[in-house]
């Protein structure tokens, strides 16, 4: 295992300590219990926006705090959910007194965690509801699993409703523009190469050199199956299929186009990703009317990519385009 | 053997964080192969925390110890296993009340009520392939121990059999579940590591300096 | 080689096509030959600013065309410069009627056909100067050899002189801007794996699984030794050291710190290198007053990293914090 | 032995093309050793778009075809060797003027100038470990040859023996001078691809249908 560290063990806290340093005008980082703020603090009158989850998905969650988008963020240890002590004080910085809405990957874990979490706060007067986000196609949706999981889409989610936050929505309205996102946003993804947990030191799954392992998580979790060597453009259709058809994307309907990086995937290859992408979006009909290309949504240093799509309205268009101001997502500020 | 009081508790609990370390890698490789392989790295923060802080603060009583636990493993594990694990020494704190030591029907209602609390929080049934295919047969095997030792030596028999019985299982709860068929073939990570959990509750029963 | 693409020879034209798709709004691919420009087109009355060379470093170049940054960029086949035939078209394309400033990194083969690109430019009558970027400290400026290389500090000429070109300077003062940022940059960079290029297939060099390159260029060129597995403090050191003793740091100073990942690297490694390097130059009693982490000048998936040190006064922090939108630096707009 | 006229000239560029493709891998490898793996390809790319160009358009004279070369190479090949071979060519052109076939001395005089343009553009002097190490032997052991054929023989000879004298040398030129003592042991990929290119001259010189 060759990586740029120091102890497998301080990994988190010293990547967040670093980016705490490089971004010291926008976050502020509370080491311990780890969690990471805006620099300003919560913002009096505002329904608070907050995220978290393992770590190894770099920016999520951390580099989207800032204005526009999350008041903080949970990093919990290397794919391990964070812990109800660090979400707690975490909701209650992002309190300006209007409540904390807050988005959750649906794992098992993170479920589980932020729910004792949002528990407590509650029982302490703080109103707090639950945006749960499971965009990825690659699982079964049924009574007989854990259920979908979120990845890629969270982004999408944490920076609609962030606008929605900024821009003065109530509780309610946060938390339902929350829930519109997740309704209409799907993702899937695919590795070439697995990735290595610092402190276990071995390959996430292994893979051979000519096998791709398609609808992986976010986790280095083993996908739905295998398939040899393919190009490109075979690969784009095998992910983007299943996210038209579940999304059940029509002719003529308007969508943002989300190509992300797993973290060791060169852009050009992403760009390669989006023209295929676009291609087959265009011969459904479908209008591509914004566009996200890089690693956003990452697992660790594994190479490969998801592809997510948005259905658009003019509502979620005026609040994707609206200002935000964050380490790893900025625009109009 | 000795009575299972408030120093055989802080004994299984460090006993416990003995085993979890030694068994580090192979709940990381059990968890790698149908899950993330954070489950050996997450249960070892968590008990190594629970030793520092018992060594820091000797746990007052029976029930202070399991709460105690309960409270760094809600606190020290994270993913899916730290609030299980939490809320299971929690509702077995409260089982056991201000007893202070367990025959054997207050052994099976400790375990019993920890199962329950996983159930309560996880809503997974026996068959998912979860830690609750250790605990179940526990609970079970517990009812019928004429003392204290023997529920706790029965229920981790049990639990070492159920575990090793989520083997052939497709997953329908947790990580593990996404897999699908794949995740048939492999033990549970989780069922492994309550089977070592209780394995400890009875090496604890030994006198610390028999 | 497992890689996200389809035909080998494809993959420079595919992926700016993806490109072009992606940023509609910002730039506009020519296919053949191939460079990109300013969805706008030249601006009237502005010194325009162009880049190039080989592909494979994204976002660089073409990810730095738009406001406040570069009027256009030409990307060459995978590490090959470009040619006169692609430069001449791009350059004539950037100029507003103030003349053009070539940035070109000092490589043999971009000096020989941006100079030849120059020459014929001339000759048409078209005011051409050149700012030739040679940051890279692990290799030794003699006589004896081509001179410095041209690596990540290429990011930060283009985007002071993009901002002096914006601001309404003269060509002469253009010029002078590049050149004063690369009088007062400095790189050096290490790899933990080598990078594949496409139509060879194989890795650009062998490195054993506990063998780190130092001084490694940006074309998976091999570097100047070898050191075994070291903390990421320690290596973060062995690149900051020369970087400081060449650039002449005194006490006080003020710099801007830039982390640079070489395409395969997570962003959490690079912030814990960015945390060891802010922690060296707080002890020498340098100001770290600006920031940039990130993947801005890459190697294919090489994992690794270069830190760039960039003298500032405040001139220079003007020209940084100036607004700038292009698909891959973007504030203030 | 045919004539080194116009018809030979088309024969060396396609012979030219054939046999870099031919070594387009041994090229790769050279590079990937000292410099960044592209030389092999690049040239490879140049040369098929002579011979794409050739077959549209056959060349009208002996100077028109090294010109055509010298305009290919320096829009197709990119990186250090386009700029530089394709002076070399144009210079060869330019050297040829309107002879309609070259005899020894028009051979050396022609060598000599694509020399000069290299040295000229990328300023190596011999011993950089450059493709100079191949061209300037060249241009010496031509300058004594009988006629055409044995001024081509006697470069290519000089040539290939330069290219491997090129082995020990530290490079001080290109993109291999970066690696300082590292570059010795290596043969330099262009001094290599110049001696392919004036073998496939000598072997241009055998009849077409021969
Ligand atoms: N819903 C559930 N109910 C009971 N146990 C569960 C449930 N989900 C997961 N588990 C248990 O948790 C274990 C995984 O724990 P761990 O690896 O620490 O968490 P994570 O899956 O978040 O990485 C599984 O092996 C399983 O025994
Ligand atoms: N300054 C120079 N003068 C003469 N030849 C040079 C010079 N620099 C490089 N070369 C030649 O170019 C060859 C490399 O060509 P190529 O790999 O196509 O270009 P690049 O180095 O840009 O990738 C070297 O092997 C060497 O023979
Ligand atoms: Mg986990
Ligand atoms: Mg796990
Ligand atoms: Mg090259
Ligand atoms: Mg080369």
């Amino acid at each position: 295992m060759k990586k740029l560290i120091n102890d497998p063990r301080a990994v988190v806290d010293e990547s967040v300590e670093g980016f705490g340093l490089a971004h010291a005008d926008l976050v502020r980082v509370h080491p311990d219990p780890l969690f990471v703020s805006r620099a300003g603090g919560a913002v009096p009158g505002k329904v608070g926006l907050i995220s978290g989850g393992g770590s190894g998905h770099e920016p999520l969650h951390s580099g989207y705090v800032g204005r526009g988008m999350l008041d903080a963020a949970v990093p919990g240890a290397v794919f391990t959910s964070p812990t109800p002590d660090a979400i707690i004080p975490a909701t209650q910085a992002a309190d300006g007194g209007a409540g904390v809405v807050l988005v959750v990957k649906n794992y098992t874990g993170d479920v589980l965690n932020f729910e004792t979490a949002a528990e407590m706060c509650q029982a302490e007067g703080l109103d707090v509801r639950t945006v749960l986000v499971d965009d990825d196609v690659a699982v079964e949706d049924s009574l007989y699993t854990a259920g979908r999981r979120g990845v890629a889409g969270t982004v999408l989610v944490e920076k609609v409703a962030g606008a929605a936050a900024e821009r003065g929505d109530g509780l309610d309205e946060v938390e339902a523009i929350g829930r519109k996102v997740v309704a209409n946003v799907r993702s899937m993804g695919l590795a070439l190469t697995p990735c290595t947990v610092p402190h276990a030191g071995k390959t996430s799954f292994d893979l051979g050199e000519d096998e791709i392992e398609i609808g992986i998580g976010i986790h280095g979790e083993p996908g739905r199956r295998r398939v040899g060597l393919e190009p490109a453009d075979a690969l784009t259709e095998h992910l983007l299929t299943p996210v038209m058809e579940d999304l059940g994307l029509a002719e003529g309907e308007r969508v943002l186009l989300f190509v992300n990086g797993m973290g060791g995937t060169p852009l050009s290859e992403l760009y390669i990703v989006y023209r295929a992408a676009a291609r087959i979006l265009a011969d459904r009909g479908a209008l591509v009317e914004r566009s996200l290309v890089g690693n956003y949504t990452t697992s660790l240093e594994m190479q490969g990519c998801s592809l997510t799509l948005l259905r658009l309205d003019d509502e979620l268009t005026a609040l994707w385009d609206a200002p935000v101001h964050t380490p790893a997502l900025r625009w109009g500020a | 053997m000795a009575a299972l009081d408030t120093a055989w508790a802080e004994r299984w609990l460090r006993e416990s964080a003995r085993v979890i370390a030694e068994h580090r890698q192979e709940l990381i490789d059990l968890d790698r192969a149908i899950g993330d392989g954070d489950h050996g790295e997450n249960m070892d923060r968590g008990f190594a925390a629970i030793v520092a802080k018992f060594d820091e603060e000797p746990p007052a009583s029976l029930a202070g110890a399991l709460k105690m636990a309960a409270m760094m493993l809600m606190s020290k594990v994270g993913g899916a296993a730290g609030p299980l694990y939490g809320t299971a020494f929690l509702r077995a704190s409260t089982a056991i009340g201000d007893a202070e030591a367990l025959d054997g029907p207050a052994v099976a209602r400790m375990l019993a009520a920890g199962r329950d609390g996983i159930v309560a929080r996880g809503k997974a049934g026996p068959g998912d392939k979860t830690m609750v295919d250790a605990w179940t047969p526990a609970v079970d095997a517990a009812a019928g121990g004429a003392d204290g030792h023997a529920a706790l030596s029965a229920a981790a028999d049990a639990a070492e059999a159920g575990a090793q019985a989520t083997k052939p299982l497709v997953a329908r709860k947790g990580r593990a579940s996404y897999l699908g068929q794949r995740s048939a073939g492999h033990l549970d990570p989780g069922a492994v590591s309550t089977a070592l959990i209780l394995r400890a509750a009875v090496t604890a029963t030994a006198e610390a300096d028999a």
